[in-house]
């Protein structure tokens, strides 16, 4: 009893837990300032992950997403000089699409997403390359920075990319706890045919969880192109696996229905800390990725729920 | 007649149908496609992937993912280049003993993964994923970075040497893909796969020890890396940390397009070989009609999701995820 | 030989056995019976080993023993066959039947299949099953599912030697009466050898077979009759603390329904190779029953209702105008509800709370621009589980952690408080206890009482024909004969079976 | 000024002899310094912007300004990101490669040291001369490029064009990216064998690991004797230049770009010399290329691999190749 209630707190003890480890090498890293800029910093990341996480929760998958941010890169920078601010509302828009194509895939043809968003992630990859001419591009500063200058910078120590990303984990939570749609999402997740024999549309909401990874993707990309002041068809490689990454240490496991936008946020924070945990634990070069792996490992052990997942496969 | 042309059959031919369509396709734009040369070309891309995709396809059976195929053909590629060079450096000697010392870390590595998996009861897609970082690390430990040749003759004949216009490299697929295709159907333990594929908690109550035949299944995935890895070095002589780059997504997608289920319990080895075939073929008559790079990715996307489509059953979906 | 002490099991949030004392001797048939979450099943799987014990201890001819899986427990003579089917749908039978128990057939590494299809055919014989071993599993009915099941525990009796005991978690309830003869037939041959444990909630199939009758109630064994001694009522006096009604199917409360309104019309639909040319008209106030052998094309009938299958020809009509499109959705916006068969998977969305899964159907009601209003969805659950008296420890409890009458009452629920008027019932009480078959039969007298039309296809000939206005019996896709079903004058179940088959 | 900085080197993978040379070169600089290898700090980016910037962050968020920073910022529009994060804590920088066009050093005081990229372009229409001649001045030629929108891989495809215009027999089949890759290069090459067949008289290649997958085609095939020329100078490549196997390669000296980069971030950050006093053609330069051909390859070996020579790292401009320009 006690046992089980206390694993729904797992992920966050973990993050905690390997904060101290972290801190206790160097007491620095605790320093609040500190930590609010490293959660500033994983903000690309886990704007993307917010999206992966209605897609998982429907027991899906996006890998479309890196691609579908490595177009928006793209977009994003051609569009600015010519719609200044509303180039956001653009690449919001594609992204949004590219997810929904990725939805309509799934639901109409019964592609598992697992391969219908790898190859609509393919078409994206496509219309990068093609919009860039395969060449890395610049925003100029002045129109960028008039545009898109709130996206960065920080007021009073808190980086507005961090409230950029709480905005957005709002959203996304009000639509997951609060709207009929999360609600849909959540049954569909927990159990799709029950859902469809009480009469709801559950195909229009599965194209719309992917629609909006697919948005909160292009959301992702967007910053991250403003914040590097420029676009390029491979600007947002390895984003992919760390999404994934943090959403399942955060505890949404991959059969759907359970976890949800929050426990995101922690499993983003939890890649966060482990990768600057190889600086303060002066990880050798070449032992990186293991140690990576390795504590990857007993995080997902510790974070995960086993407790709704009858079988684990 | 009209029994062979039931809505059945003809999903279950569609993957090979799709594979003819597409020569078909290619050679109509350029007969060059249409020739044992290129088809030699073709074979000797898909060899090392055929092999991950056989090994990957035990798993998908069982309705379990593994990831971990970049990390696990990178470490068995750098020992198998360490231990042939250590043994000697040629296949006529000693050397010959990296092959099943090389198996051997295959199925260690699976195993590891396997049990990770079960032992810690972390989801197949986590677990596989943690240990290809592992094994991306172990390999760049070993080599420190750097890659090794390996040269000799005797090895590389397998590129090199052709029977009936096909390097030998290819026979040693196909003899692994009859093993294969032997395991799925006339063992126990592949018998097993389908098994869990098909309801684990039955299973399990069946009597089957389901942990075990998880593990097992890894280990055996792990050989058929451990194979492909090796394959690969024959191919560029090469070992390095990079030689499992691309495969994670690419075997699994050949896979799925072959017809298996991603969730278990349905296809085998022959669709997997179809699937990888699908994939080369995409691959190398996108290049032979003068495609432009730039929208490679989005045709190749397109085609997979065609392909798809038309193997999948959709009558015994009730959903898809 | 089989004896428990003082077994205790606890889940997380349940105590599930409570200090049972079970015996079972050599040769024995033992009955237990209970409601449901009583924990029959959980008694069972102790014994299998599909669960450990965590109190107390099981003893094997005196000699403590803890199976850890089912497979130690299967090595020492103990099988299952199992409440839900347990089959693996892509094996075939044969690979079914020796599921874990290849060995035998491997030869140099190889499964020799000539041999296995043979020993195959050999135990498909004990239970009279006359299929080709390589059939794929899928392929199978229902009932021929249940008997493989039951060929597959009867390996037992060449695999091992000494005694056997078979563990039977009502396997009755999908089989057909002479099948379920037979099945009698071998356990009474089989006693020889074989000792079982036989769960049914049908007493008198338990008090004809047993030998002694154990009652559970919430976890305990509360009584142990032995078979000369049982009475049916005394019995289920014991399991659910109260008198039973007499009056089973509340046929004092059947009304004669609203002949001037009709809510539902199909006019000639058909669907080629599940039912042809069905006609019906539901009434206001009516329950209408589809009686048939299983796979007669009435679950079809329903889903095609409910907008789940798309008839190919005829006409449907719903409140007096067509159907429109064929989508679940659209029928539940004209009213229509269904309560499927498959509870656990259609009905319910476990790791969902009650209420939750009860305004699921009706969310645009709580929803103002797309926000769900949450008090209202809880104060709705709050009230129909008072109203129901359903066991759940408040609305936001996760509805797969009920038993199964109470899942399908919060089922039911979501219906009736979503106002649906044309409620379609598939084995409604399928699996359930008598006083949760209780609570459901009161429910349907009181949906017709408010003028709801109900479609229902029954457990039993006896719950068909004690709950309907009118019977529609159904054969090969096809509806052969009507009968009015008035109180007091309903047509015999000898009637219906004559149509039936 | 501040002592005893944290010297840091941020680059893409150790997958790849050019980075690890360049690591090679970093560690050598810190042991001129006293400090053993370990003191040299790597930040891996596995080939993404994204954490290439927050490792950055987080070193900068550890040591503030005492940092002395080398990096390949990955992605040309990354580099600004980066040198704003280091400008910002005070700490100092120097960039290698990726750089947009816009961003000077000079524009952040000190703070941003040096830029150091190579002109790829005239190096690669060298090496495409000797392809051309190599191949009797006639005939067709096919490009394997790297990723597509990397700046090298642009430069180098533009130098193969450029040699083209004066040899007008010449002409060029087909250019795909190979993206770096040794396999994706090899099945590329398997398929120009098929398109174009015997037309195929010479392959120019971006790098040496494409041109190993190249060769390897090529050796499938028993087709022999075809001129091959690449880029980057590996021990490898040059030994096959020595075998005549490539035709020629081009040395970018990684080993001293490793070195040198760290070097002058580390001698900014005390205080050995100020940046803003120094020229602009100190701040932005070329590196040094060499070209190797098969008549030098055992020479240039013996001197460049074989050993690593010893180099003075406070000359930071002696090997370097004159200042970088910009085509509008
Ligand atoms: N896997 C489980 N996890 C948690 N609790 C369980 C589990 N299985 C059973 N229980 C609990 O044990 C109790 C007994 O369940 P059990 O399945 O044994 O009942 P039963 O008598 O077989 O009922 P039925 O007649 O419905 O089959 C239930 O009330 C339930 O709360
Ligand atoms: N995962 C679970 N967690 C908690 N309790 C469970 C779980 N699964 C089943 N139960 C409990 O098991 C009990 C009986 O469940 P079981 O599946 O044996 O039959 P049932 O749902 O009661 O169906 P039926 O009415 O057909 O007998 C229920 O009371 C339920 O509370
Ligand atoms: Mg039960
Ligand atoms: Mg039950």
């Amino acid at each position: 009893m006690t046992l089980d209630r206390l694993k729904q707190h797992f992920p966050w003890v973990t993050l905690v837990v390997l904060i101290l480890i972290v801190g206790a090498m160097d007491p620095n890293f605790l320093r609040p300032q500190n930590l609010v800029e490293l959660a500033g910093d994983i903000a690309p990341l886990f704007i993307m992950a917010l999206g992966m996480t209605l897609a998982i929760y429907i027991g899906g998958i996006d890998l479309s997403a890196q691609s579908v941010a490595n177009m928006t890169t793209v977009l994003a920078t051609i569009t600015l000089p010519l719609f200044g601010v509303f180039s956001a509302l653009v690449v919001i828009a594609v992204g949004f699409l590219f997810g929904a194509v990725s939805g309509l895939v799934t639901t109409r043809l019964k592609v598992p997403s697992f391969i219908a968003t790898l190859a609509v992630g393919g078409i994206a990859l496509s219309v990068g390359q093609f919009a860039s001419g395969q060449r890395a591009l610049y925003m100029d500063a002045g129109q960028r920075d008039r545009a898109f200058g709130w996206m960065l910078g920080s007021t009073a120590g808190i980086p507005h990319e961090l409230v950029l990303s709480l905005v957005l984990l709002a959203f996304a939570w009000f639509i997951q706890n609060r709207m009929k749609a999360g609600r849909i999402l959540k049954a569909v997740g927990a159990g799709e045919l029950a859902a469809v024999a009480s009469g709801l549309r559950v195909d229009r909401y599965k194209i719309l969880a992917f629609a909006l990874s697919g948005m909160f993707a292009a959301i992702a990309g967007l910053l991250f192109s403003v914040k590097l002041s420029g676009g390029s068809p491979t600007l947002a490689e390895g984003f992919l696996l760390p999404a994934i990454v943090a959403v399942l240490v955060g505890g949404t496991p991959l059969t759907g229905g359970v976890g949800g936008v929050l426990n995101t946020l922690i499993g983003a924070m939890i890649v966060a800390v482990v990768r600057a945990s190889m600086l303060y634990l002066d990880i050798p070069a070449t032992s990186q990725q293991i140690f990576f792996g390795i504590v990857l490992i007993v995080a997902i052990a510790l974070t995960i729920d086993r407790s709704k997942m009858r079988i684990v496969k | 007649m009209a029994n062979m042309l039931t809505q059945d059959n003809l999903q279950k031919w569609a993957p090979l149908l799709v594979l003819v369509v597409l020569v078909v396709f290619f050679t109509a734009v350029n007969p060059n496609f249409l020739s044992i040369r290129n088809f030699a070309r073709i074979a000797i891309a898909s060899t090392p992937a055929l092999m991950i995709a056989v090994g990957v396809t035990f798993v998908i059976l069982m309705g379990s993912i593994d990831l971990s195929m970049e990390g696990s053909v990178a470490v068995c590629a750098v020992l198998f280049a360490t231990f042939f060079a250590a043994l000697g450096g040629s296949l006529a000697g000693p050397g010959l003993l990296a092959v099943p010392a090389t198996l051997l870390v295959g199925a260690v590595f699976g195993a590891i993964n396997g049990l990770v998996h079960v032992k810690l009861r972390i989801p197949s897609f986590m677990a596989s994923l943690s240990m290809g970082f592992v094994g991306i690390g172990l390999s760049l430990l070993i080599t420190g970075g750097d890659r090794i040749l390996v040269e000799d003759p005797l090895f590389r004949s397998l590129l090199t040497v052709r029977l009936g216009g096909f390097p030998l490299m290819t026979y040693v697929a196909i003899v692994a893909l009859l093993a294969g295709w032997f395991i799925q159907n006339h063992t126990t333990i592949g018998r097993n796969f389908y098994a869990v594929g098909g309801g684990e908690d039955l299973a399990h109550a069946s009597g089957l020890n389901v942990n075990k035949v998880r593990v097992i299944c890894f280990l055996i995935a792990g050989v058929f890396y451990a194979l492909g890895a090796m394959l690969a070095v024959a191919q560029i002589g090469i070992a390095e940390t990079v030689t499992g780059r691309n495969l994670m997504f690419v075997s699994i997608t050949s896979v799925v397009v072959g017809g298996t289920a991603l969730w278990g319990g349905s296809g085998g080895v022959w669709n997997t070989l179809i699937g990888v075939l699908i994939v080369n073929v995409i691959g190398n008559g996108m290049v032979v009609i003068g495609l432009p790079s730039y929208v490679q990715d989005g045709v190749l996307g397109l085609l997979v999701i065609t392909a798809v489509y038309l193997s999948t059953d959709r009558r015994s979906l009730s959903f898809v995820k | 030989m089989f004896e428990l002490r003082k077994v205790e099991k606890r889940f997380p949030g349940v105590h599930a056995l409570k200090g049972i004392d079970f015996k079972i001797g050599r040769g024995e048939i033992v009955g237990l019976v209970g409601e449901n979450g009583a924990g029959k099943s959980t008694l069972m799987k102790v014994i299998y080993g599909a669960y450990q014990h965590d109190g107390g201890e099981v003893l094997v001819d005196g000699k403590p023993v803890r199976f850890h899986s089912p497979r130690e427990a299967m090595d020492r003579g103990v099988g299952m066959v199992f409440q839900e089917q347990s089959l693996i749908p892509n094996l075939t039978v044969m690979e079914n039947v020796f599921l874990g128990y290849e060995k035998q057939f491997v030869r140099f590494g190889k499964i020799d299949w000539k041999r296995m299809a043979e020993a195959t055919r050999h135990q498909l014989e004990k239970v009279k099953l006359a299929i080709d071993p390589a059939t794929v599993t899928s392929k199978l009915s229902f009932a021929q599912r249940q008997l493989v099941e039951l060929a597959k525990v009867l390996t037992l009796e060449e695999r091992v030697d000494g005694n056997l005991v078979i563990l039977l978690d009502e396997p009755t309830s999908v089989l057909a009466k002479e099948e379920i003869e037979l099945l009698f037939t071998l356990m009474r041959d089989l006693r020889k050898r074989a000792s079982f444990i036989f769960v049914s909630h049908r007493l008198d199939e338990v008090i004809e077979l047993s030998d002694r009758i154990y009652v559970m109630k919430d976890g305990a064994v509360v009584d142990a009759v032995e078979s000369g001694k049982a009475e049916v009522e005394a019995i289920q006096r014991k399991m659910v603390g109260r008198d039973i009604n007499r009056e089973y199917y509340r046929e004092e409360k059947q009304r004669p329904y609203d002949e001037g309104k009709v809510l539902l019309e199909l006019d000639a639909i058909s669907l080629p190779g599940r039912y042809k040319d069905i006609s019906l008209k539901l009434h206001a106030g009516e329950v209408l029953c589809l009686v048939g052998v299983e796979g007669a094309g009435r679950e079809a009938i329903l889903r095609t209702v409910f907008g789940l299958l798309a008839p190919q020809t005829g006409k449907m009509s719903i409140h007096g105008s067509p159907a429109g499109a064929v989508s679940a959705s659209q029928r539940v916006a004209h009213g229509i509800g269904y309560v499927p068969r498959e509870r656990k998977i259609e009905g319910i969305v476990s790791g969902m709370s009650v209420f939750e899964n009860m305004t699921l159907s009706q969310m645009d009601k709580y929803t103002r621009a797309g926000v769900l209003d949450i008090a209202a969805e809880r104060k709705l659950a709050r009230d129909w589980i008072k109203r129901l008296s359903i066991k759940a420890s408040s609305e936001n409890a996760d509805c797969g952690n009920l038993s199964g009458g109470n899942q399908q009452k919060v089922v039911l629920a979501k219906w009736r408080s979503g106002g649906s008027d044309i409620i379609l019932l598939d084995h409604p009480t399928r699996g359930l206890d008598i006083g949760a078959k209780e609570d459901v039969y009161d429910m349907v007298r009181e949906m017709s009482a408010a003028g709801v039309g109900v479609v229902l296809v029954a457990d039993t000939l006896e719950e068909a024909i004690g709950l309907s206005h009118t019977i529609a019996v159904v054969k090969d896709g096809e509806i052969k004969k009507w009968y009015n079903c008035p109180p007091g004058a309903k047509p015999s179940l000898y009637d219906l079976i004559h149509y039936m088959i | 000024a501040v002592e005893n900085p944290t010297i840091a080197w941020s680059y893409r993978d150790r997958t790849n002899p050019y980075w690890n040379y360049i690591v090679y070169g970093g560690e050598a600089f810190v042991e001129s310094l006293g400090l053993p290898k370990s003191a040299l700090v790597n930040l891996i980016n596995e080939g993404s912007s994204e954490k290439s910037l927050a490792d950055v962050k987080a070193l900068l968020a550890k040591d503030g300004n005492k940092v002395a920073l080398a990096i390949d910022a990955n992605d040309a529009p990354n580099c600004r990101p980066v040198v704003e994060a280091v400008a910002a804590a005070g700490a100092h920088v120097s960039t290698i490669w990726n750089k947009t066009d816009d961003l000077h050093p000079w524009d952040f005081g000190d703070n941003y040291v040096s830029h150091m990229t190579w002109s790829d372009e005239g190096p690669a229409e060298q090496t495409a001369r000797i392809l051309f001649d190599a191949m009797g001045k006639k005939g067709g030629v096919v490009h394997l490029g790297g990723i597509a929108s990397n700046n090298p891989a642009v430069e180098r495809l533009n130098g193969l064009k450029n040699a083209l215009k004066d040899y007008p027999d010449i002409q060029l089949l087909d250019a795909q990216p190979a993206d770096w890759d040794t396999q994706k290069a090899n099945q590329i090459m398997a398929s120009f064998l098929t398109r174009y067949g015997d037309e195929i008289k010479g392959v120019h290649c971006a790098n040496d690991t494409i041109a190993y997958g190249v060769l390897e085609a090529l050796r499938a095939e028993g087709i022999e004797g075809m001129p091959v020329v690449s880029y980057d100078g590996n021990e490898r490549a040059v030994e096959l230049v020595a075998k005549g196997e490539i035709l020629a390669t081009v040395f970018t000296n990684p080993y001293w770009g490793g070195g040198i980069t760290a070097a002058l971030a580390y001698y900014a950050t005390i205080g050995a010399f100020k940046p803003s006093d120094e020229p602009h053609e100190h701040r932005e330069f070329y590196g040094p290329t060499i070209l190797i051909t098969p008549k030098d390859a055992l020479d240039f070996k013996a001197k460049y691999l074989d050993t690593n020579p010893t180099y003075d790292w406070k000359d930071f401009w002696g090997p370097s190749n004159g200042p970088i320009q910009y085509k509008s």
